[in-house]
């Protein structure tokens, strides 16, 4: 086993674990925070793959923007301190044998299929690459998707500031 | 214009010009125009008709038409009569006609009442005349829905109830037709071409293990609303509940469609499980006929007793149906016509009677004869035409069934039909009963003698009727005649194997 | 990385944090933390995205582009997502998702 | 064709019938009476004409004088209507047109007060026209159909009175029954049609045209006997026999002139006719049907003779009466040959059947000029009327005479002759025969002397004597009461056509007509003045005197039936079955979506992480599915 | 790249110059007459609509990315009249006070969802149809919670974006599998083959796709979201993001999953029997219009996946067609829903009590709607329905044709039910007569109409079959 193999099982051994930790720890807070841990291991292995670009965007936009996003509204709708109810003990048990019977499944599914590998072209993931890709407007350019998700992009930020904004209470409910 | 298109038009113009009448005397005034000009359009049909096949022409169907409509679906508007159609077309044109009169006095929303009635009726003439079964399906459905708010919102006791019960189980009926529809249109074996022209259709094989699961369908899907025994249960509840024009175009012509699609759609176009599985359907149609008898001698309310002697009479004609042969066949369709003549009669003189007693409650009532003449003598003449009284036409049909299902050169069907002929002793058991306890006696109450005389248009209503149900009873033999030619093309179907 | 961790390693970890992901979007009572749990999921979509870019198809980068995609989505979704979050706390001064269950039946 | 006008002898009461019906209650004063009586005159007049110019003739072919297709079933059955004249139908018309007139005129006089004049000529027109239309039927289904025509004419005179209850009920009751014998009727046509192929009398009666390929049986019978017993059972009903009789005695609810001419001259002999209308068909394929004609007929007269001596409603006696002979009619046809001296039964009963429409027509006349002076149906209310009403009084004596079987009045000569035939062949019947024409004098004699004789009994009104338009009809027929049985009838009617001589069988007579006297005067002891002797032999009879009293309790038993059996048992419970069953079936389907509908509302819970569960469980369960089919 | 390449995307520019042409004259408009940008945005739109009808150019562009031919173009014009409609019966709402100064952004937000609309057709990568999808469903979810004041409308926005945010990710999961698999995520380079992988990518696919269109068992969120939200956005999700959903369904089945063809009409069979009768058994027992709405909405979406199943071009023509007579009558149903409660408020079935007798031509509307939905001749809904069951049948699968038809027979049942309250049911306080504006009205009329017309003006569905032909 290499050295990038025994790398690469730590970061997967921390996500897992953090994953785990961030959708049952009982303090809102830190499952944000080890949700942050998560995602960070999943950049780190994006490096490892070497798609940097992925990587950077991965911890700006996700661990820089959405997690500071969610931290922020945890802060405005919760109590830090207080420990979250734990669920229901039958809504967790059923809850883990579907999940453990769907991961089964899809493991069952994915392990025996026989991944037919294509030639490389050779092209590397630089950042010329990317950029040109993105632009590109033939077969592999993303110019149009780039262009529709700034047009999402903007839908968001309407809706949110729709939704979230208040003008002048009424009161009336 | 073709005559047969301006029989649906005639319908869809009068609903056109109601829509914009205002006052109830214009309603009355052109509904009663429409259907007047509907029911001479009809007489002259019938005159072209039989001038037609005097002139030696036999195609299958006259004054045909055909407008494509959905090419790719091979969904024409094919329109076309033969002889059974034109008989069925005049009889609605009567009903329809005397119906109008018959709810001459309707003031609740009264404009509604009659878009609903003709748009009714409309379907069912739509229904006569195509010979495409998706049109005939459209009109079919179409001919059911109007009931519901018909029912529901003229209509008296649980109406609502029974509005939903009969439309869902007509509904119901009509959902098994979609399935036998489609069974036929696709596994019919028509050169390359998707059809759903029934002449092209009946003139095509399907293979019988189809035919098996497409038959019962369609047959249970047109028995339906052909009371068909046990799915007949929409109709006591749906007749009482009612109003007069309604029950009336409902027992007299919206249950003959069931019929006159089981001979001309089920039957034509699957003749071999036909002969297959009529036996089941035999039993089914003998229950309906005796039980249906049975149940009418101890009802009490007047139009539960006529819902359940239509049971019995409507039953007949699809045990005739069954019969597969040419003379059974043409007394079903006779006991059509003769059936809804008569249960029109019946519906409106229960309507004009309830409108004076205000119960329908037969032991309630009594003596009536001598208060209301009139009426009373129109309601024993419609007596003894449902009792079968030679002369009236419930004799000639129900003869003609008798006759025709005793030819059957087999054991079950003479003893099936020996069980239905005992019918005619009940039939006269309750009808007398009727006659009795409600027109005869002494008069119950000192009131009755209050009553208001028969008005002109009951007059007409129900002289319309008795006029028809005379002319079949004494001067049978051109219609049976006009009918049995036109069975040819389906009963050669079924004898041939 | 190729030659040293097989796919299915590879592919049983995002598996594995993908239905981590559903555990906590079924079990969690808080909607902020069920939002976590949707990112945990879209985490382990874009991983694998990437891991079959990179193993099986490299050098077209359709699967490292579509995670980039996914990224941006995921922020704009979150961004929605939290805005409503406010809204409902701010009517029903709670987050917690039992408590969203005025309209059933 | 010579006799193409005798279908106005059918038509005319027709004409009479629809200007009657639709001129009800528009007609001015009582012309509806003549227009009526002037119809059936006509047809009268014609009749004899008819009869004049076919008896006249040696030839005893069926004629067909007028014929047209009415309906057609297919090529070979049809429905025609037409007039087929043959002895019989002759002979009928004669009778029917006859006894017809006789009653339109009395009625004249007995319904002058009553409401409904129009409408009760009406029905009586449309009587006559199908029963003049019934016996000149060509076919078997024209038969059956004026056969219903009659039964409704029936029907409705009976209830002419119908703002009576058991006027009603009778009338009813009259339809009832005879449609249930009705249904027979047809069953058998259908079975004889579905066997030969005709409804057609000129072949039927032809026995010899008629070949069966059928060899098919059932219980022991071939089909076609079963199909003749069938139609006799429909001729049964009309003619009242047992145990098909009940309705007669009720229909004398009706006015009684309805009763003359129907349930005593023409209609009830019906079935008699029929028989003997297809008696050559039951001769060549069925004796055993007419052995069972010949029980039923002895069983019958016996029964209702039995009855009649007990009666004491004046116009019940004479139904019971009527029945008694008509089941001697049916008698001498069961015991008929055919052809020759074997065939004298037939003749015999067409015999009787022609003298006793003479003299049951008087009596019941009769009967209705008492009831119309005393207003009282009621012997025991009657006595010593001979002095109020002395023409009435003598007329009712000749028709009891007559029908006594006392020489020379008709009724001798037409009884002997029945009584000849079942001496010639089956001694039981012969006995029985005797029996009852000893029993027919007995009790006709008891209604005679109570009701004429007896004590005076206090009226209300001084009974008076019948006006001129009544007495008029009933001399007419006393005259043919007394002449009829003159006539050789051999001659005109016979079972193959062949003219037959009838002989007076003097052993036959002598002991006939000892047995009547023997009656008459058991009746004079009893009744002539009141005494308590008959009360005494009476009770000497005990269960059986109480028994006939009530008719034997048949009533009682068709009650059972109808009310206990077919009503509460079968019907009711059909009724129940179908609304809270079959009814409650369908609101089951409905109520079972609605429940299924609220149980599953739980899955609609609210709760999104729920819906996720679902949402997930569903995607993994599709998945697995599939694996599991693959594998 | 030419400008002729450019102009494919015709119907795209469209939209999103609109949506800046919104911007713009909101920043213009003064705070008095913010009310304006309701006509200038119908009438934007309306030009949008007018637009698309023109006669446009086909073919594929960004590589492949982007791909239109008349059937896209037809599906995007059936789109864009509905939002027409429902941009026409939203003046009412948009102009009460909470919403008077977010006119324009509600515009926006639904502008920017048709766009996505547009972009999930016209895909021909897997990355655009995701991002239509998304494009579609994020604002909607915003939208879906416009009523601010309203715990049920924040609900609602909750458990759409909670729901759609989860779906996607199954959805996404199973795309990346097939992309595993394939290789590729272009429609035109993707290849299938029978493997279990695909199967489980293909589920997981399906789940999401079938979430938008509201298929059992995806469909839970659906009575929820539609009855909190503000019903205008309710018609919206029930008309066009349903519809979509179905149109791209209907074209990656027959197209891109062909291969697939056993699976996927195994999957339908047996989620269309469940969504037609848990949809009808639902309904049955809403009082709520809105949910009963939306519970009727899942029962037709299981009819549409009946001409799905065939996967033939009659089925693709028949659920197309379906789809263009569910718009009208639901937008029809809709808009009597919207207008009522409007005037009135009032959203329980039993408020339409003795409705007829006050508001007679509503209430005739409503009733040709239902009767539509429910398939009774002559509306539109009566051929739709007929075409659909004839591509079933067309397919033999006549065990689902006979459930299905029963199915029917219950919708009709709870549509009566409505129609009983309107026409039957007599009522104390009915609706007070009111006329609604005349957008509205419009709106209204032009669904009645096409419910009057469609089936009868066959041209419409020969059309459809000739284009879903050609498209195969």
């Amino acid at each position: 086993m290499g050295t990038s193999a025994i790398i690469f099982y730590t970061i997967a051994t921390i996500m897992i674990v953090f994953s785990l930790l961030a959708v049952t720890s009982r303090k809102i807070l830190r499952a944000a925070v080890y949700l942050l841990f998560a995602l960070g291991g999943t950049a780190a292995v994006y490096f490892m793959v070497n798609y940097f670009f992925l990587a950077a965007v991965q911890l700006i936009v996700y661990a820089g923007g959405i997690v500071v996003l969610i931290i922020f509204s945890i802060l405005l709708t919760s109590h830090i301190e207080e420990k979250m109810q734990k669920p229901d003990s039958w809504k967790i048990i059923l809850t883990s044998i579907l999940g453990l019977g769907g991961t089964t499944l899809c493991l069952y599914v994915i392990t025996n299929h026989l991944f037919a590998s294509q030639p490389s072209t050779g092209v590397e993931a630089t950042m010329t690459t990317i950029g040109e890709k993105l632009l590109g407007y033939r077969e592999g350019g993303y110019v149009l998707p780039f262009e529709v998700i700034s047009i999402l992009l903007l839908a968001a930020m309407i809706g949110a500031i729709v939704v979230a904004k208040r003008n002048k209470p009424e009161g009336n409910g | 214009m073709n005559i047969l298109i301006s029989h649906i038009a005639v319908p869809v113009l009068t609903t056109l010009a109601l829509m914009f009448a205002s006052t109830q005397k214009q309603v009355r005034t052109i509904a009663a125009g429409g259907m007047t000009i509907q029911l001479i359009q009809s007489l002259v049909l019938l005159y072209l008709f039989l001038q037609e096949r005097a002139g030696g022409n036999d195609a299958v169907v006259l004054f045909k038409q055909s407008f494509a409509w959905y090419p790719s679906l091979g969904i024409s508007f094919d329109l076309g009569v033969d002889g059974i159609a034109v008989a069925m077309i005049l009889l609605t044109s009567i009903v329809i006609f005397t119906g109008i009169f018959a709810s001459w006095e309707v003031d609740k929303l009264y404009k509604e009442f009659f878009i609903s009635l003709i748009v009714l009726a409309a379907g069912v003439y739509g229904f006569f005349v195509s010979l495409d079964l998706f049109v005939l399906f459209l009109f079919f459905e179409l001919a059911v829905i109007p009931m519901y708010l018909l029912i529901g919102i003229w209509g008296s006791g649980p109406k609502e109830y029974a509005a939903m019960k009969l439309t869902l189980m007509l509904m119901g009926g009509s959902a098994l037709l979609v399935v036998g529809i489609l069974g036929v249109y696709f596994t019919s074996d028509v050169e390359g071409v998707r059809t759903f022209n029934i002449l092209v259709l009946g003139q095509h094989h399907i293979p019988i293990e189809m035919q098996r699961i497409f038959f019962p369908m369609l047959f249970i899907g047109f028995g339906v609303i052909g009371a068909l025994f046990p799915f007949h249960t929409w109709s006591p509840d749906g007749h009482s509940s009612a109003p007069t024009a309604v029950s009336m175009l409902h027992a007299g012509v919206l249950m003959k469609l069931g019929g006159y699609g089981c001979l001309k759609v089920a039957m034509f176009l699957l003749p071999e499980a036909a002969q297959e599985m009529s036996w089941i359907f035999l039993i089914l149609t003998g229950i309906s006929v005796i039980y249906g008898a049975l149940a009418t001698v101890v009802q009490t309310d007047l139009k539960y007793i006529n819902a359940y002697s239509s049971v019995s009479h409507c039953g007949l004609v699809l045990f005739a149906i069954l019969m597969l042969n040419k003379t059974a066949s043409t007394g079903a369709v006779l006991q059509m016509i003769s059936h809804g003549l008569m249960t029109a009669l019946f519906f409106a003189l229960i309507g004009m009677l309830y409108s004076r007693t205000k119960t329908r409650i037969i032991t309630e009532m009594g003596g009536l004869m001598k208060v209301l003449p009139f009426l009373s003598v129109c309601y024993v003449i419609g007596g003894l035409a449902s009792l079968g009284l030679p002369g009236l036409s419930g004799f000639v049909a129900e003869m003609t069934i008798f006759v025709g299902a005793f030819e059957h050169e087999d054991l079950f069907h003479r003893v099936a039909t020996i069980v239905a002929v005992s019918s005619i002793v009940v039939t006269a058991v309750y009808i007398l009963r009727v006659v009795g306890l409600l027109l005869m006696g002494p008069v119950r109450n000192e009131g009755y003698y209050n009553f208001p005389k028969a008005k002109w248009f009951e007059k007409i209503a129900t002289v319309s009727l008795i006029v028809g149900i005379l002319v079949i009873g004494l001067t049978p033999l051109w219609l049976s005649d006009m009918i049995r030619d036109s069975l040819g093309t389906i009963v050669d179907k079924l004898v041939l194997k | 990385m190729v030659e040293q961790v097989p796919l299915n390693h590879a592919l049983i970890i995002t598996t594995l944090m993908f239905f981590i992901g559903v555990y906590g979007f079924l079990t969690r009572k808080n909607l902020i933390t069920m939002l976590i749990s949707v990112e945990i999921m879209l985490n382990a979509v874009n991983l694998n995205f990437v891991f079959f870019d990179h193993y099986l198809f490299p050098g077209k980068l359709e699967g490292h582009f579509f995670s980039l995609f996914i990224i941006a989505i995921a922020a704009a979704e979150a961004a929605v997502a939290i805005a409503i979050f406010i809204n409902l706390y701010r009517n029903i001064r709670s987050i917690d998702v039992e408590q969203v269950d005025k309209m059933k039946y | 064709m010579e006799f193409q006008y005798t279908i106005w002898i059918v038509a005319l009461p027709l004409l009479a019938f629809l200007i009657n019906g639709l001129g009800s209650g528009k007609l001015p004063g009582k012309i509806s009476g003549w227009i009526a009586t002037i119809a059936i005159g006509i047809s009268t007049f014609l009749s004899y004409q008819t009869a004049f110019q076919y008896f006249s003739s040696p030839s005893r072919d069926k004629i067909i004088a007028f014929k047209t297709t009415w309906l057609r079933f297919n090529d070979t059955l049809h429905i025609d209507l037409g007039v087929l004249l043959d002895p019989i139908s002759v002979m009928m018309l004669v009778v029917i047109t006859t006894i017809s007139l006789m009653v339109f005129l009395y009625s004249q006089g007995y319904m002058k007060n009553e409401k409904g004049y129009d409408r009760y000529f009406a029905f009586l027109s449309l009587f006559s026209f199908s029963m003049l239309g019934l016996v000149v039927a060509t076919n078997l289904f024209q038969m059956y159909m004026f056969w219903e025509l009659v039964g409704v004419s029936s029907y409705l005179l009976i209830g002419f009175y119908y703002d009576k209850s058991s006027a009603v009920a009778a009338s009813k009751k009259a339809f009832i029954v005879t449609r249930f014998a009705d249904l027979g009727f047809l069953i058998g046509i259908l079975m004889v049609s579905f066997y030969t192929g005709t409804f057609d009398f000129e072949i039927l009666t032809n026995p010899d045209n008629l070949s069966f390929s059928t060899t098919a049986s059932f219980l022991g019978l071939s089909t076609i006997t079963w199909a003749l017993l069938l139609i006799f059972m429909g001729g049964a009903g009309k003619s009242a026999m047992f145990p098909l009789h009940i309705w007669l005695p009720d229909a004398m609810e009706g006015p009684t002139p309805v009763s003359a001419l129907i349930h005593a001259a023409t209609m009830v002999v019906a079935g008699v006719f029929l028989v003997a209308r297809l008696f050559p068909l039951y001769h060549a394929f069925a004796p055993t049907a007419l052995e069972v004609v010949a029980f039923v007929g002895a069983f019958t007269t016996l029964f209702a003779a039995l009855i009649a001596c007990t009666q004491y409603d004046i116009k019940r006696v004479l139904a019971f009466s009527t029945m008694s002979q008509i089941g001697y009619m049916m008698l001498a046809l069961g015991v008929s040959g055919y052809g020759g001296e074997e065939g004298l039964g037939y003749t015999a009963s067409l015999f009787h059947l022609f003298t006793h429409a003479f003299f049951k027509a008087l009596l019941f006349l009769g009967a209705g000029a008492i009831i119309h002076a005393v207003h009282s149906n009621d012997i025991r209310e009657m006595g010593g009327l001979r002095k109020y009403q002395p023409i009435t009084h003598l007329l009712f004596l000749i028709a009891c005479l007559a029908i006594a079987g006392i020489p020379p009045f008709s009724g001798f000569f037409s009884k002997d002759e029945i009584l000849a035939a079942t001496f010639a062949t089956h001694p039981i019947y012969f006995g029985i025969a005797v029996a009852v024409a000893g029993l027919t004098a007995f009790y006709m004699f008891r209604l005679y002397f109570i009701v004429f004789w007896g004590k005076e009994k206090t009226y209300d009104h001084t009974p008076h004597e019948a006006p001129t338009i009544m007495l008029l009809p009933m001399i007419v027929l006393a005259v043919g009461s007394v002449l009829t049985g003159f006539i050789p009838f051999g001659h005109f009617i016979s079972s193959d056509g062949q003219s037959l001589d009838l002989h007076i069988n003097w052993s036959v007579a002598i002991t006939s007509v000892a047995i009547a006297f023997a009656g008459i005067v058991v009746a004079w002891k009893f009744y002539k003045t009141e005494s308590d002797s008959s009360d005494k032999v009476a009770r000497s009879f005990g269960s059986v005197y109480t028994s006939a009293l009530n008719k034997f309790y048949i009533d009682e038993i068709y009650i059972l039936i109808t009310k206990g059996i077919v009503f509460r048992l079968i019907a009711q419970p059909l009724a129940w079955f179908d609304r809270n069953i079959i009814d409650a079936f369908m609101n089951l389907l409905a109520a079972i979506t609605n429940w299924i509908s609220s149980q599953i509302k739980e899955f609609q819970s609210g709760q999104v992480q729920k819906y996720a569960f679902i949402f997930i469980s569903g995607v993994l369960i599709i998945v697995l599915s599939f694996i599991y089919a693959t594998q | 790249m030419s400008l002729q390449e450019l102009l494919l995307l015709r119907h795209e520019w469209a939209l999103i110059a609109s949506v800046l042409i919104l911007l713009v004259l909101e920043l213009n408009f003064s705070e008095e007459k913010k009310s304006n940008s309701i006509s200038s945005a119908s009438i934007l739109f309306a030009i949008v609509t007018l637009l698309g009808f023109l006669p446009a150019e086909t073919g594929s562009t960004f590589g492949g990315m982007y791909v239109t031919d008349p059937l896209r173009i037809l599906m995007k014009n059936i789109l864009n009249i509905s939002v027409l409609v429902v941009f026409l019966q939203s003046g009412a709402w948009l102009r009460t006070k909470n919403n008077y100064n977010r006119i324009t952004e509600f515009y926006l937000l639904m502008i920017s969802s048709v766009i996505g609309v547009n972009f999930m057709i016209s895909a021909g990568h897997f990355l655009m149809f995701y991002l239509g999808l998304e494009l579609l469903t994020i604002p909607i979810a915003a939208a879906a919670s416009y009523d601010q004041y309203k715990s049920k409308s924040a609900e609602a926005g909750i458990k759409l974006i909670l729901t759609s945010a989860f779906s996607s990710a199954i959805l996404l999961f199973g795309l990346s599998l097939l992309y595993g698999s394939t290789g590729s995520m272009y429609f035109s380079e993707m290849e299938f083959s029978t493997n279990s992988l695909q199967i489980l990518g293909f589920v997981f696919f399906f789940s999401g796709l079938g979430f938008k269109i509201s298929i059992v068992p995806f469909h839970l969120w659906t009575a929820d979201v539609y009855e909190g939200s503000p019903t205008n956005v309710t018609s919206y999700l029930s008309v066009v993001s349903k519809g979509a959903a179905v149109f791209v369904l209907v074209l990656l089945l027959v197209n891109l999953f062909d291969p697939l063809r056993q699976v996927w009409q195994q999957v339908i069979y047996g989620t269309a029997i469940f969504t037609m009768t848990i949809g009808n058994l639902f309904a049955i027992r809403q009082q709520n219009l809105k949910r009963y709405l939306a519970f009727s909405s899942i029962a037709q979406a299981g009819f549409i996946l009946l001409g799905v199943i065939g996967g033939s071009a009659l089925g693709m023509a028949s659920v197309i067609y379906f789809v263009l007579v569910y718009v009208f009558s639901n937008l029809a149903a809709f808009g009597v829903v919207i207008a009522i409660e409007q005037s009135a408020g009032k959203i329980n079935m039993k408020d339409y009590n003795g409705l007829y007798k006050t508001n007679p031509r509503l209430s005739l509307a409503m009733m040709l709607a239902l009767f539509s939905l429910a398939g009774i001749p002559p509306l539109a809904g009566f051929f739709g329905k007929f075409f659909l069951f004839t591509a079933v049948a067309e397919s033999g699968y006549f065990v689902l044709l006979l459930i299905a038809v029963l199915n029917a027979v219950i919708s009709l049942y709870y549509y009566l039910l409505v129609v009983k309250a309107m026409f039957i049911n007599k009522s104390e306080f009915p609706v007070p007569y009111f006329q609604s504006d005349y957008p509205t009205r419009i709106a209204l009329s032009g669904c009645v109409i096409g419910i009057l017309i469609i089936g009868f003006y066959s041209p419409v569905f020969e059309y459809i079959k000739q284009l879903c032909l050609a498209s195969l």
